[in-house]
């Protein structure tokens, strides 16, 4: 069989039974050895102690999405791991390693069709001291795999090196007979060689990726509030917003954090907070304020399985509506969503650019496969999106705060400033900001906001668009590499698809979006909800120009570009 | 308090905008009004580094009618956004203006919470015992009894106690002031203003239109009997007891500020990234 | 002149100067004598004292809405009168009564070629003993009007009875003195005679009447925070609740409000709580519990100008969005909308009916223009929507509290009834209410709530629909009146329209707005809105059958029946 | 707590629902699970008519293993919740349960006014110093020292004082337990649920997976040295001044509860018509 340029691999284990850093461990192998890879964690709602399993799809190209089903699967144990549903999808091609001791395999596992081969990899772990069964596991997949115990050695020194010699000891005599243990075992699956390049490769999670992204555009405050998917954002900028120059603050509750950043930003830090769908509710009334008193802003928000508390761990864009909608009054503002891990980056490095440039708030959708997920990807290029507000220089006679300049975005005076004092309103307001409920002024308002958005040249950034079929692709957010990946099966197939992923989701690029579709004949719009917001929100902005099926569903399994591809071929 | 680095011959006109405020004739809001403007010349802080920031109400109202930075937020949050800028902006004054319903009804877990944080920075409550500009419903000090439309007959509830809430919750220098007598009040707001940390000044302000019984509070407010203390637990218990009408600083601790370090912001970002090289 | 079967009057004053009173003694003494009329209140940003106009449109027929513009004002005193800009249009055909010591007339009454008759009405007033000029406004306003200084005394001894004689007859004796001053104004408008009706006539607010609606449809629990200009409901069921064995609780914030009435409907007690925009946004995190845990609750959202603080004194429909968008997650539920004063009371009690059978969160989007006029209705009928909740009875087995039963509702057990106990959840849970992340219950729950709601079946009352013209308007709420009106005035020129009003916002009837539209060629979309909400949300979820206009423009100006003409005619 | 009317000979099991709790072993919220099963067997409730009412953290899990009627609100927003509930049906007992997190941080205006309202009911605040469920971030309990990955080092802020916020709120039952002792705590559980009106217990519940250190809480606590006092002014003192580990019934007040009388609902709705008749 030919090497295949991506493989998958699952790990499964109850809590403790270190399934996870076992394939984080196979991820930094790969990754050290000139691979790709995607590693995304799985767990029960314990706290500590529940099921646990860790996907992981290398290949030789950056990788966005998960398989359709993988290639090798090894149970450390199968205690609950019912519980993951289809999450882990085998079939007959799948291997299945499986401790006999660990109890039952899941019915996703025996009714695939898939080869099982039991290994006592508890009891081997018993015969070294100190030794895990999760070793023995790394020491059979690295094998299966085709690295060698030297790979997997180098990289146990490295990240256990604090450990003392003792612990890595007991793990290289683990991977050792995990490797001698997976000897006899046939594995079908060669991933191809990786293809030599220069660029420097980074490894991080979509939620890391992100604050990076913000710091680099110009956020030197946040505020925290803690919320899965969304902590490790405000966790990653804790310390690393110090060594900027910057500060986080914890707050004590999304009320808070919101309002704060507004205070941050009206002192002239750009300033950022994360949350989730519960968090973001509790924001709601504040964004409206940053948008009336013209303050930039930055929310990212870590999409989950909704609505209300819903399902914390796993992902959806089932914020779109409460994120562009979500203001009362007439409220426009910017909403943007990244499409990758790496594009976590850049998209939130020019959410800040633009609410910087445009006095707003952004709202960055970023969702749980994302932003949880760790992925290898190449050094993003340092981009010239860097918050570029204007600031009132050399004030002199009586200063308009919202004065109705011509592009809709007027120069903010800073505290400190002598002359530009002014007092931020959400009330409606002159352009000096006095209150008034004066229809001209309010009107003349309401247009300087909707204006300064609907007027900026947001350039080619504003979507990602490849392809020319006339069958066209529009998705968004994290389901854009799926959609990647259907379209290239589809071209395999012969059918030429084009796709098209806004990374600006508000405001609404009318003009561009009929650029896009031109000559475009069908139109499948894909997205992970219940209710199909995406597609109600293009129909309700756009004149789309050919007949359109909406593919949608909700959390918490993602939608795989097997989906997609069937969703395709089944129109073509 | 900071950005005392300029010294003026600074007047108290030199404090207020030229905006008409939209309170009713006599409003005990006013004389707050005075006081703070009072309280900045006698600081001779430049008008344009003070910030101050508030809520809704007609107590919130206050930042448009001084000549300095202001921030009308929205209901209750007044708090949380002058901490934001306050943490980043440690150059600025900033007083924050709030009312008994802003800032004990709907804002109070804010309180409690600046309290604890202590970041340098003075807490007005504008106290009417009563919602003004909405109009006349009860606000957590107002009297059990107290007849509204919304609650006829009265709440029945009790009130609470919003300084021991603040002794509670961490709050260092704790004052009561009448806004019948803005020199006082000015001179409290002065020595809050220059304390290290935060520090709350209740000024039972009257609402002339929905409470015309507080008129008669300038018969009832008395100087503390005894100095400020700085004992929690004398202060607790005393402050338990009062009756709400003892003026003065009542309690004065040491705790303090919370200012996290500021760095140099002209720093190669490259740093960041060594923790996701491969 | 032929007598009009409508006429309009305002009367302006500076604080204190009783402008407001006058107006509603003329409303009282027009009703009492069988006319219908609208009431409605403009106010300065002042809390007393700032400036005030009562503007009153006097009909034979139920009113709902204002006037183009009026046939008499008269200016007490016109200090700050220029602040109303707009909003007290005259014409040549206008008469205006002004006092020479009240100041300068605005522009808005200098410039509109209305005749101006000066009316020394301080002077008159001082000249009696405890006279106040709008007293003699109101012998003037009276006799233009063709009332009996007996039908005005009879008034004025019923609503100042308990003043004391000394009021009484210093009121009497300034109507009288104004009767007299009113003697040589020549004013071509003449008021229709009554139309005689046996039907009971109530003067209420639109607030008052969704109060009592709701009561009517089983609220027996409101939590209330105040907030502009949603108060009003709340101070009217305070005292009326309890007359029913109800109860009103004060809460801390909009969070508790919100939450306080979950807790009571949880327990068994139909629960309602009412607001304006900003405490909306506050609530947008519960509604969400309420849907995902399925407890009916009713929040009426009384509309501001927005967004933010806005212009809480004045009428917008711009909450639109957030009703039916603003929560997180895949959370259908019901919004709906009243269409005038009248109204208010069925479609409140509707949306308690429909919130208590469905188990759902039901927004009712009321405005201020609605809900803080005054209107002469003809009582609305007893109707038999009273909450239906389905309840658990004589549990036993394992009871589901989240069955999926066919039409979507399922029995909900309370507090007390053995055998019943569940625990409502906002995660995402089994039929039984266990928390879980599986796809296939996470689906079941996700389709259960939409069924619930799309396969209801809401009868005519989902929208008004009159007329059978090839131009169709479509509009909502507090426009409905202004809208039919313009429809009438484009039938008198013989421009044939439909009107139609959905008053079910969400879900959305695709088939029954479908059928409305049958046969038309044209539709024209009517708002107040700045972005143009409610045409994209139609366009989002039907596909119109005809070019579209979107005639849609912010407050705080209400929107008159006369730029509806206009804009029927433009385009006839 | 009402609904004492039926008092059946109940075993602690028979308030445990069969669902396996998330929490880790070791958790001390197992110990007041624990509690609560015997507090309500020792009053004899019948399950069906308690109500647990809960916000969100691992705490806040506890209502779905009753067998009771339970509420798994949102977070933070249980006391609102519970007070809707309670007011429309006083024959329920509710008790309501909170963490350091829900209850304290996002959760501190209710926690305010619900002492302040003093409506009849029991809340329950499972304090580990930590947010457990989202992985160990501080609360306001939490030390200032305490290294947590949001707030390397420390977060430099003093923990506040829960007791005396509750007492100068107006709650008027304040007690502290220690979830290692779930007898102890079972008899304060039902001695505050005994209790007219809202009584307010903290029990020290360690959290063994992101707060090790709290094992050692066992060999903190105690007694307290004196008896509850119902003098505010003296409970002031004392509260302010303790350490946190003083354990029992510390304050106890007589404020009478609030309850709006409910009054008959088979009236005749066209009396409210009255008002608006031409
Ligand atoms: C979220 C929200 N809820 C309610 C309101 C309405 N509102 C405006 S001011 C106010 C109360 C103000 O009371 P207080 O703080 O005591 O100020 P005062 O007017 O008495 O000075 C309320 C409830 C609002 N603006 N926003
Ligand atoms: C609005 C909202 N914000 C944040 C969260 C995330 N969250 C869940 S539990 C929790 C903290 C819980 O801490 P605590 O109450 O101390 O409970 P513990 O887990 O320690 O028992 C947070 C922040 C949420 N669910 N909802
Ligand atoms: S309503 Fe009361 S608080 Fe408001 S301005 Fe008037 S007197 Fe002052
Ligand atoms: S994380 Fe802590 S509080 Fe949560 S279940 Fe585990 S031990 Fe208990
Ligand atoms: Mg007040
Ligand atoms: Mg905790």
């Amino acid at each position: 069989m030919a090497a295949s340029p991506s493989i998958s691999i699952a790990i499964v284990g109850s809590g403790g039974a270190g399934a996870l850093t076992t394939v984080n461990f196979l991820l930094e192998v790969a990754c050290a050895a000139g691979w790709h890879g995607l590693f995304t964690r799985t767990l029960g709602p314990q706290i500590r102690g529940g099921e646990a399993a860790g996907l992981l799809r290398l290949a030789v190209h950056p990788v966005e999405c998960l398989p359709d089903q993988f290639d090798l699967i090894i149970g450390i144990d199968w205690l609950n791991a019912h519980r993951f549903g289809n999450e882990i999808k085998a079939g007959p091609q799948t291997l299945v390693i499986s401790d006999p001791r660990g109890g039952e395999p899941p019915p996703m596992v025996t009714q695939s069709g898939a080869r099982v081969v039991e290994v006592e990899m508890k009891e081997i772990a018993k015969s070294i001291s100190g030794g895990r069964p999760n070793m023995i596991a790394l020491g059979i997949a690295s094998r299966l795999l085709g690295f060698t115990t030297e790979q997997v050695f180098a990289l146990i020194a490295k990240q256990l090196g604090d450990k003392g010699t003792a612990a890595i000891e007991a793990s290289r005599a683990g991977i050792k007979a995990g490797f001698e243990a997976a000897a006899g075992i046939g594995f079908e699956a060669e991933l191809a060689k990786p293809v030599p390049s220069e660029a420097r490769r980074w490894l991080l999670s979509g939620n890391e990726a992100a604050a990076l992204g913000a710091i680099r555009g110009g956020v030197r405050f946040a505020a925290a509030y803690p919320i899965t998917p969304a902590t490790e954002i405000l966790e990653w900028l804790s310390p690393n917003l110090t060594k900027v120059g910057g500060i986080l603050l914890q707050a004590e509750d999304e009320l808070a954090a919101i309002n704060m950043i507004i205070g941050s930003s009206y002192g002239g830090t750009p300033a950022l907070t994360a949350t989730s769908g519960p968090g973001l509710s509790l924001m709601i009334e504040a964004i409206g304020l940053a948008t009336a008193a013209e303050i930039p802003i930055v929310v990212i928000d870590v999409m989950r399985g909704g609505p209300s508390t819903g399902i914390p761990t796993k992902s959806e864009q089932t914020d779109l509506n409460i994120a562009i909608y979500g203001l009362h009054g007439d409220a426009p503002h910017l909403v943007l969503a990244p499409q990758s891990v790496s594009d976590s980056l850049f998209t939130t490095q020019w959410a800040t650019f633009l609410a910087e440039a445009l006095q707003t708030p952004a709202i960055v959708l970023s969702d749980q496969f994302m932003g949880q997920s760790r992925a290898a990807i190449e050094r993003p290029a340092d981009v010239a999106f860097i918050g570029a507000r204007s600031v009132a220089a050399n004030i002199s006679g009586s200063y308009k705060r919202y004065a109705l300049a011509p592009g809709g975005v007027s120069a903010m005076a800073l505290p400190g400033m002598p002359g530009g004092q002014y007092t931020a309103d959400g009330l409606t307001h002159t352009e000096l900001g006095i209150p008034t409920s004066g229809a001209g002024d309010h009107l003349a308002q309401l247009d300087k906001r909707r204006d300064k958005l609907d007027r900026f040249n947001f350039g080619d950034h504003w979507a990602s668009i490849e392809g020319s079929g006339d069958l066209a692709i529009i998705t968004w957010g994290s389901l854009t590499g799926a959609a990647r990946e259907a379209a290239a099966r589809a071209a395999a197939d012969g059918v030429n698809v084009r796709m098209i992923a806004p990374r600006l989701l508000a405001p609404v690029q009318p003009e561009r979006l009929a650029a896009a579709l031109e000559g475009v004949r069908r139109i499948l719009v894909v997205e992970q909800t219940h209710g199909g917001q995406f597609h109600r929100y293009l129909r309700a902005h756009h004149d789309l120009p050919a007949p359109v099926r909406a593919f949608h569903r909700p959390g918490p399994l993602p939608i795989t570009a097997g989906e997609i591809h069937r969703a395709i071929i089944d129109w073509s | 308090m900071s950005g005392l680095t300029t010294r003026l011959a600074c007047k108290p006109a030199d404090y207020k905008s030229d905006l008409k405020p939209i309170w009713c004739p006599g409003c005990g809001d006013y004389h707050v009004l005075m006081s703070f403007t009072r309280a900045f010349a006698q600081l001779g802080l430049p008008s344009e580094s003070i910030a101050v920031v508030s809520g809704i109400g007609c107590s919130s109202r206050i930042p448009a009618y001084t000549n300095c930075y202001g921030f009308h937020g929205v209901h209750g949050r007044s708090l949380a956004l002058a901490a934001g800028l306050k943490v980043t902006r440690p150059d600025l004054t900033v007083v924050v203006a709030s009312g008994d319903g802003d800032g004990y009804s709907i804002g109070g877990n804010h309180f409690l919470h600046a309290c604890r944080r202590n970041i340098d920075m003075t807490y007005v409550v504008m106290d009417n015992r009563i919602y003004g500009m909405t109009k006349g419903q009860p606000s957590p000090t107002t009297e059990p009894e107290f007849d509204t439309a919304l609650t006829p007959g009265g709440t029945g509830v009790a009130p609470f106690h919003p300084l021991v809430v603040a002794l509670a919750s961490g709050a260092n220098f704790i004052a009561r002031c009448f806004s019948g007598d803005p020199n006082e009040t000015a001179d409290v707001l002065a020595e809050a203003i220059r304390h290290p940390g935060f520090s709350f000044v209740e000024i039972l302000s009257p609402c002339v239109t929905f409470r015309p019984d507080e008129k008669e509070w300038k018969e009832l407010v008395r100087p503390a009997s005894v100095p400020a203390t700085s004992d929690q637990g004398k202060a607790a218990r005393r402050l338990m007891t009062d009756d709400g009408f003892n003026l003065g600083i009542l309690y004065r601790g040491n705790r303090p500020p919370f200012q996290p370090a500021v760095g140099a912001r002209d720093v190669d970002l490259t740093e960041l990234e060594k923790d996701f090289e491969l």
